[in-house]
């Protein structure tokens, strides 16, 4: 048989993928440029017995999928910029309460309104620090649309692994860009499914105790376990605690969770790095700019390669510090004012041999502005 | 094959970008080739000048815009007083007899083609105006097969409305060819 | 069930204030519950955050105890993507039509099966006595020190011009009369909405001289009617209770399997 | 139903805050607070098993026992 | 003052699709504002995001383009710290019902002095058209791709339940009346809500069927009767237009400067 | 005349300096534990011509002051975590449309609802990026009442200075506790009011063009120039515009009249830092404990001293530097999980010498924690 | 207020997006679109000055002059 | 002056806050003092065991928790089993007579006085208990002046009140004297 082919937006990728992942509730609000990706799932979603709703905000989008993931379900919900910061408040909750969902931010130009329509990378940071607390969070992001589908699959694997709110981070490029998509086979990508608890009714059961590999399984409301979920710093059992022990037990495991399986989730892609003493660090739709002046200097004998990263959160620190720590120029390419590019400087030996090519004007960075940005930072003028 | 950057332009309701949608995916799904389309969004898009990039390739594509096109199609005066200088030297630019006059001069081999005429004429249909607009094109090019845009077509419209867009890119074929 | 088995025993003596009028609420809706003979595993609440949002706490259901405002669309997504379950939101007057307003009338909108429990106490309670949307002019409040000048809502009037499809008010003082109406509320397929009158005597009566908890609910005796009384007629002031609005209207749980059936034949 | 017939008033003593509530609204004055703020059936004999104290408590600190529920039970 | 004083002429022909609703709402506001001869100084236009909130760039008064929804919270904050100027607040039935329904509800129920247009369009047209909370059931929409389950608010009952003081309806067709309306509204002292229905050919006419511009109005014409009209009672179906609530209440910044009297009184 | 000397919050010397500073617009939400700023504003704004109004929500009070702030106002607002979370979206406005603003956060324990009653200082991260985009922001505090009323008179200076929104980041314990406040003589403390322009009426007026110092001039709503305000980007006249050199140079001027300005917005305290090899670096209540243990140590000969910072944002790296970068130890003390020492790390000289003295579990951090931790870091055990 | 008399139709060609409501609703069928789609007065002579066109006009193309206006602004 | 460490505790309604303020600012307004107040807030504050921190000083008080005070007053039963231990040796532990029975040994010196027995009796009303509790402290410690006291209830409380809460300030004053 032959594999499904299309050829489709990136955001219509994200909703293939996100089916493929055995998504069945979606609650959203239209912005853009995410809207695609609801309009498509009102559509698909109940082809296949799932979802859809639009709420009255983004605020409501967040909290539904909150609520249905407790009934058993893979949720997901979308939007942009400002949507984005209306969640942070129900975002936190997910995180306090352990809650697998997903949610995707296609970035588009900030602050405020900013310029809707344009292309930004300008998120990345406050997907990391945009609710209040000390916490920590997952975020994933692609360059094509491969890859689009792949790490949405992988958001909700991660989500349901390691009962988190997961973040994609894509941006205008690639969300609205058509390009190709070969849909995997079922069981190609392997997917996680909830972790139900195996203890019966009437069995005390802890929604909040981690077990020995630190996952902690679940039980659908409706099930035979009934107990509490709160935004509260909580105990094993979900009731509301602020014995010190627990909180400082609580607020650990919520951010150890993450930080310490960096390595597991750290995805990414080499391109040229064999011999490089020039790296460049990009991600997203940028890395495709990036890719393409790779390509473009190698046969001119230039030493450059890539270390594309796709984990954004937890930050690939090992990762980061392995392609760049030998590197003559490392050079992040990113359409922002250097939000992953400080922290690349925090990551490497060498916080002196890092430097920053980017746009921030709403246009697509070129592979010619990187070009011409290589030769200032080599000194070699214009 | 030669990588293959087009840029499509027109106004609003002219269809441009569903024309190149349609050709990128013919060249994706029926000739396995690559192809990268993206569009301008917001203000830009709705007043004005719309614009619709596609290149097509053999091998990955990655940068996904248009800079300098192969292929440059302007169906409004605006769109051609707007795009007309992006044209890569030695490029092909098309515009429509009806809509442009083309006043300037550029390195490129310019066609002028009575497209929208011809398509009200023989058709009588305004809306299949960007599907002449793309025989025209691949007459003039060959980067896909007629039978490649046909097959997308009837995916996506209606069997009632097959036949006129059928006769549209014949129409534009033969445009194409006759001067090429 | 006695009604001990609808509790989580080891929580109490609860945390309200002695005479809160929200322990009131809870007792009321146990008894609805408990004649409507339904499994706990089929009863999910849902709350915010507020005194009366505590109660989710003290409730052996499967509960959801969130954020400000917003219990009811994480209630939506619970509903609707397990119409089975039995969804019960209250919430405080704050909670509910403050910051919680567009929900709520978006809910009612949308004519959900959730069933919506307005704890109304016309005062900020778990944050120490502010004004509340429904606190109304002329009451004092710790953010309202020259006496308040904001105009009340009636939720009965706005759950009403929302949608709901079910709307009644009762009191604390008639706990008979709530029992009765949570219960049909529950029973209700669509949206309800049960505003109770509930007070708090340590803010809103103390700031406004209202005496005792006991003095509230004579009050609360006294202010009130059963809807279309003669007592009405001859003293306007006095507020109704009762079922103001009970029809039957598509549901939303309902109206989406019919887009699934669409959605699924269309294949 | 037959009318219930009284069997106890069973008080938590833990669970009652002595708001006062039961002893203001019972119909019969059974019932007052003690020394220590707790709800004391002082009248028993006046219960008319109404149940008015125990479904107004905003504790759940009082239960009315009566015959009836314990053949319920059995 | 012409016309062409009260708009920002570098800005046209502006940005709306042909046969646009919003451009007529922006003529008869016009008019209205003309006929009243306000000086644009003390004119302060605040709208949010959505097609419709362009209007106040295209307004040559003193204009805050704001965020989707909140139009409402910032025009109260514009209105209460500076209580002589008049504030006007066009606003998209999503930008004002759906995700600006608490803010709706709120300045309503505080009786604040503002004049909110709510430029009907049943539709999200900014973005492409979505179904929105006035959509109503059965439409089609790019999100309701299956025909809307979401039953819609009556703008009127809402503002009403909520509080205004003034509530209208009118429609793009019936200009005249819409430019009566407004300018009755910016006079009426209190918070002032006038609907007006408006077509969005590109997105809601398209998707549903509608024909042109021209076919949508005609619609309005046909499909809405004045308020209390024999045609209503013969077909309960059409849709009222006029003013429906005009009523005397205390206004919000003139009983907060009651309170600042008080406060400096017992100084 | 003595001076006026009260016993009071810190909410309340929040309060009393917003007032010196002119304060005439509040509007916000209650929320424990900022809820005092909010009672006593209801008070005392009355009783000076002011307004004060409590909005349905976070959001509208964010959205209400930025009217009252173009009306030519002072305004402020209040709020802790949860709140200051939904303000995300309207604060990004406010530095989008370069509204002069006040937003107070009184941080409790997060994330989510957390431990609200309990101390943290854990939203320092949320307070630089919790809005979408690029973008940058002034936030200050203070540690003790005194300072709490000059950082809030400080906060509306710079807030009118820059037309900018200043985040005041104060935390539960300095916001509850109560002790001495000795209110400044009208003067004492100079104000920056609003600058307006100069510009005539039927003149052209440009609301967003800087004049050379870099100020812009603003002009009241009411008066006689009738301009646009937006969150979209921007050209000169407020005028929406997505031209990329409009973009590019608005979001750098956004972003560089903060950080080009960081040292002149700088306020921080020293203490025995002369001769210190181990410097603590803290602030807000945290830096109570760290001065005590100071204190208490350095009569036993051991050469400890004190950076306290207020200003946080943009962070003071020249001033950390300067103090920080011969010390043997840095050790930040702060209760989260190293928000601070995290810029300290990237900004000193040996990031392998910061160490931090943190606690997490909502109790006050104690000079006997710090000690114990100072023991541990030298290796002297418990 | 005197009727108002007709002294001319101002039409914005570039302002003017043909949408045709003026066309449309004028009472007296005044108006056409021309084969560029911009509004012209062809029946100038029956025109009534009711000014329909010109409060309907979604563009704020279409102005309707008279007599009455040119004193007024005198 | 010594630095003076102060826990008063008790249960919500009995005013050991508003006892522990108003101490504090009588020494902050009329007795040149350094004084420092904090509470315990939320669920801990509502049921169970009230509690203020109270520090005195003639120095600037940085830390302003109590860890080990100086002086402890329990008002209930709940606040002194869960306070008592946390006395710093040798100090002084204040309970009431009629709430608390005082089982448990500690080093410091225990003062159990019959507090609300005498409100109770001579004045009356139970509102002003806190006010004889804090008679004791001053009587026993000399901390402040009872003038200082009164000067800041004078501010406090309406005028009507005021020789009511005298009364009880006396009381306490003579038991904390008679004891010490
Ligand atoms: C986003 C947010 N804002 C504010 C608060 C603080 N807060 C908690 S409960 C509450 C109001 C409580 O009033 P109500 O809803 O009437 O419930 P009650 O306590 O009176 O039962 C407020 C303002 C919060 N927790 N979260
Ligand atoms: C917080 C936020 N959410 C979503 C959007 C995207 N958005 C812009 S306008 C709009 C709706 C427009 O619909 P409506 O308010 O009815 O105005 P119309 O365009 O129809 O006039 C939406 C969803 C946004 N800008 N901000
Ligand atoms: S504060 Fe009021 S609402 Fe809250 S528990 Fe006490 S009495 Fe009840
Ligand atoms: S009503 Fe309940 S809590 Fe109140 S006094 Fe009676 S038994 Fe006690
Ligand atoms: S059951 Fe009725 S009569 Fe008996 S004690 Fe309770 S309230 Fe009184
Ligand atoms: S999309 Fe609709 S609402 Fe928006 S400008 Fe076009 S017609 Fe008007
Ligand atoms: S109504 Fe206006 S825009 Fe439409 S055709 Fe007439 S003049 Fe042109
Ligand atoms: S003024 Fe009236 S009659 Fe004359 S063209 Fe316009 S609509 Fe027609
Ligand atoms: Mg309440
Ligand atoms: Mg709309």
């Amino acid at each position: 048989m032959t594999k499904q082919i299309k050829f489709i937006q990136g955001n219509e990728a994200c909703v293939e993928g996100a089916l493929y992942a055995g998504l069945d509730f979606f609650a959203g609000y239209p912005i853009t440029p995410s809207t695609e990706i609801a309009e498509h799932l009102s559509k698909l979603l109940p082809q296949k017995g799932g979802k859809f709703i639009q709420m009255e905000d983004e605020i409501a989008s967040m909290c539904a999928i909150i609520g249905a993931s407790l009934t058993g379900h893979k949720v997901l919900t979308a939007t942009s910029g400002p949507g984005f910061s209306l969640k942070q408040e129900s975002l936190g909750y997910a995180v306090m309460a352990e809650i697998p969902c997903v949610i995707v931010n296609v970035q588009r130009g900030g602050p405020s309104t900013g310029v809707p329509t344009h292309v930004s990378q300008g998120d990345v940071m406050q997907a990391r620090w945009g609710t209040h607390g000390d916490h920590s969070i997952v975020a994933l992001t692609a360059s094509n649309h491969q890859d689009v589908f792949a790490m949405t699959v992988e958001a909700f694997n991660i989500a349901e692994t390691f009962r988190t709110p997961v973040i994609l981070l894509f941006d205008e490029v690639v969300g609205h860009m058509r390009e190709r998509l070969e849909i995997p086979e079922p069981g190609e990508i392997p997917l996680v499914k909830r972790l139900r608890t195996a203890v019966k009714g009437g069995v005390d059961y802890h929604p909040y105790l981690p077990r020995e590999d630190g996952r902690l399984p679940m039980s659908d409301f409706g099930d035979v376990h009934r107990y509490n979920v709160t935004g509260l710093v909580h105990d094993m059992w979900g009731f509301p605690s602020d014995n010190p022990k627990i909180v400082h037990g609580l607020l650990r495991h919520l951010v150890d969770k993450i930080e310490n399986n960096a390595s597991q989730m750290a995805r990414y892609k080499t391109f040229y790095l064999e011999d490089a003493d020039t790296v460049l660090v990009s991600f997203g739709s940028a890395a495709r700019s990036a890719l393409h002046i790779v390509e473009s200097l190698r046969p001119r004998g230039e030493k450059i390669g890539l270390l594309e990263l796709q984990t954004i959160w937890p930050f690939p620190a090992d990762i980061v510090s392995q392609y760049c720590n030998n590197a003559k120029y490392t050079v992040v390419v990113e359409m922002n004012m250097g939000q992953v590019c400080q922290m690349v400087k925090t990551t490497v030996r060498h916080p002196e041999r890092v430097f920053l090519a980017n746009r921030i004007d709403g246009v697509f960075i070129t592979p010619t502005d990187i070009k011409n940005i290589l030769r200032l930072i080599k000194g070699k003028g214009v | 094959m030669e990588r293959c950057r087009m840029v499509f332009s027109g106004s609003g309701g002219q269809g441009v970008i569903t024309a190149a949608i349609i050709l990128a995916e013919a060249a994706v799904l029926y000739e396995n080739l690559t192809a990268v389309q993206t569009q301008a969004y917001g203000a830009a898009a709705r007043g004005g000048a719309t614009r619709s990039d596609v290149i097509l390739a053999d091998s990955p594509i990655n940068f996904p815009k248009v800079i300098q096109p192969n292929v440059l199609v302007c169906l409004t005066q605006e769109s051609y007083n707007k795009f007309f200088d992006i044209i890569r030297p030695g490029g092909l630019l098309i515009t429509d007899t009806r809509f442009v006059k083309t006043q300037l001069k550029v390195d490129a081999v310019q066609k002028e083609l009575p497209m929208y005429e011809t398509v009200m004429e023989k058709v009588g249909k305004p809306i299949v105006f960007n599907i002449c607009m793309l025989g025209a094109v691949v007459g003039l090019t060959e980067l896909v097969t007629p039978e490649s845009i046909m097959k997308v077509l009837e995916q996506r419209i209606p069997s009632g409305f097959i036949e006129m867009n059928r006769q549209a890119l014949d129409l534009g074929l033969e445009l194409g060819k006759k001067v090429k | 069930m006695a009604v001990k088995d609808y509790i989580r025993e080891r929580f109490f003596p609860h945390l309200w204030c002695p005479g809160c009028g929200h322990g009131i609420v809870l007792n009321g809706l146990i008894r609805a519950v408990e004649k409507l003979g339904m499994s706990r595993n089929e009863m999910v609440m849902v709350s915010g955050i507020g005194c009366s949002s505590r109660i989710s706490g003290y409730m052996d259901f499967h509960t959801l105890h969130t954020i400000h405002g917003r219990a009811l669309a994480f209630a939506t997504g619970v509903k609707l993507s397990k119409p089975e379950l039995n969804v019960i939101v209250p919430m405080g007057d704050g909670d509910a039509l403050s910051i919680g307003g567009n929900h709520f009338i978006h809910a009612a909108r949308r004519n959900i099966d959730i069933t919506a429990i307005v704890m109304n106490n016309r005062i900020y309670g778990m944050t120490g006595g502010q004004y509340s949307p429904l606190t109304g002019p002329g009451m004092m409040a710790t953010t309202a020190p020259y006496s308040n000048i904001d105009q009340e809502f009636d939720v009965v009037e706005m759950a009403r011009a929302a949608g709901a499809t079910f709307v009644a008010r009762t009191t604390a003082y008639h706990v008979q009369q709530m029992a009765d109406i949570i219960r049909a509320a529950i029973l209700h397929e669509g949206f309800s909405v049960v505003e109770v009158m509930s007070q708090c005597p340590t803010y809103f009566g103390r700031k406004n001289k209202q005496g005792s908890a006991v003095d509230m609910m004579k009050r609360m005796k006294e202010t009130t009617t059963p809807i279309g009384s003669a007592a009405k007629a001859k003293n306007p002031e006095l507020i109704e209770r009762g079922i103001f609005v009970q029809v039957d209207k598509p549901e939303y749980c309902s109206e989406y399997n019919k887009i699934i059936e669409r959605a699924m034949g269309g294949r | 139903m037959a009318k219930a017939k009284l069997k106890e008033h069973r008080i938590d003593r833990d669970w009652c805050k002595g708001c006062g509530i039961c002893v203001a609204f019972c119909p019969k004055k059974v019932l007052e607070l003690d020394d220590q703020d707790k709800a004391v059936a002082v009248r028993i004999e006046d219960c008319i098993a109404c149940r008015l104290c125990e479904l107004r408590c905003p504790d759940l600190a009082i239960e009315v026992d009566t015959e009836e529920k314990v053949e319920e039970k059995a």
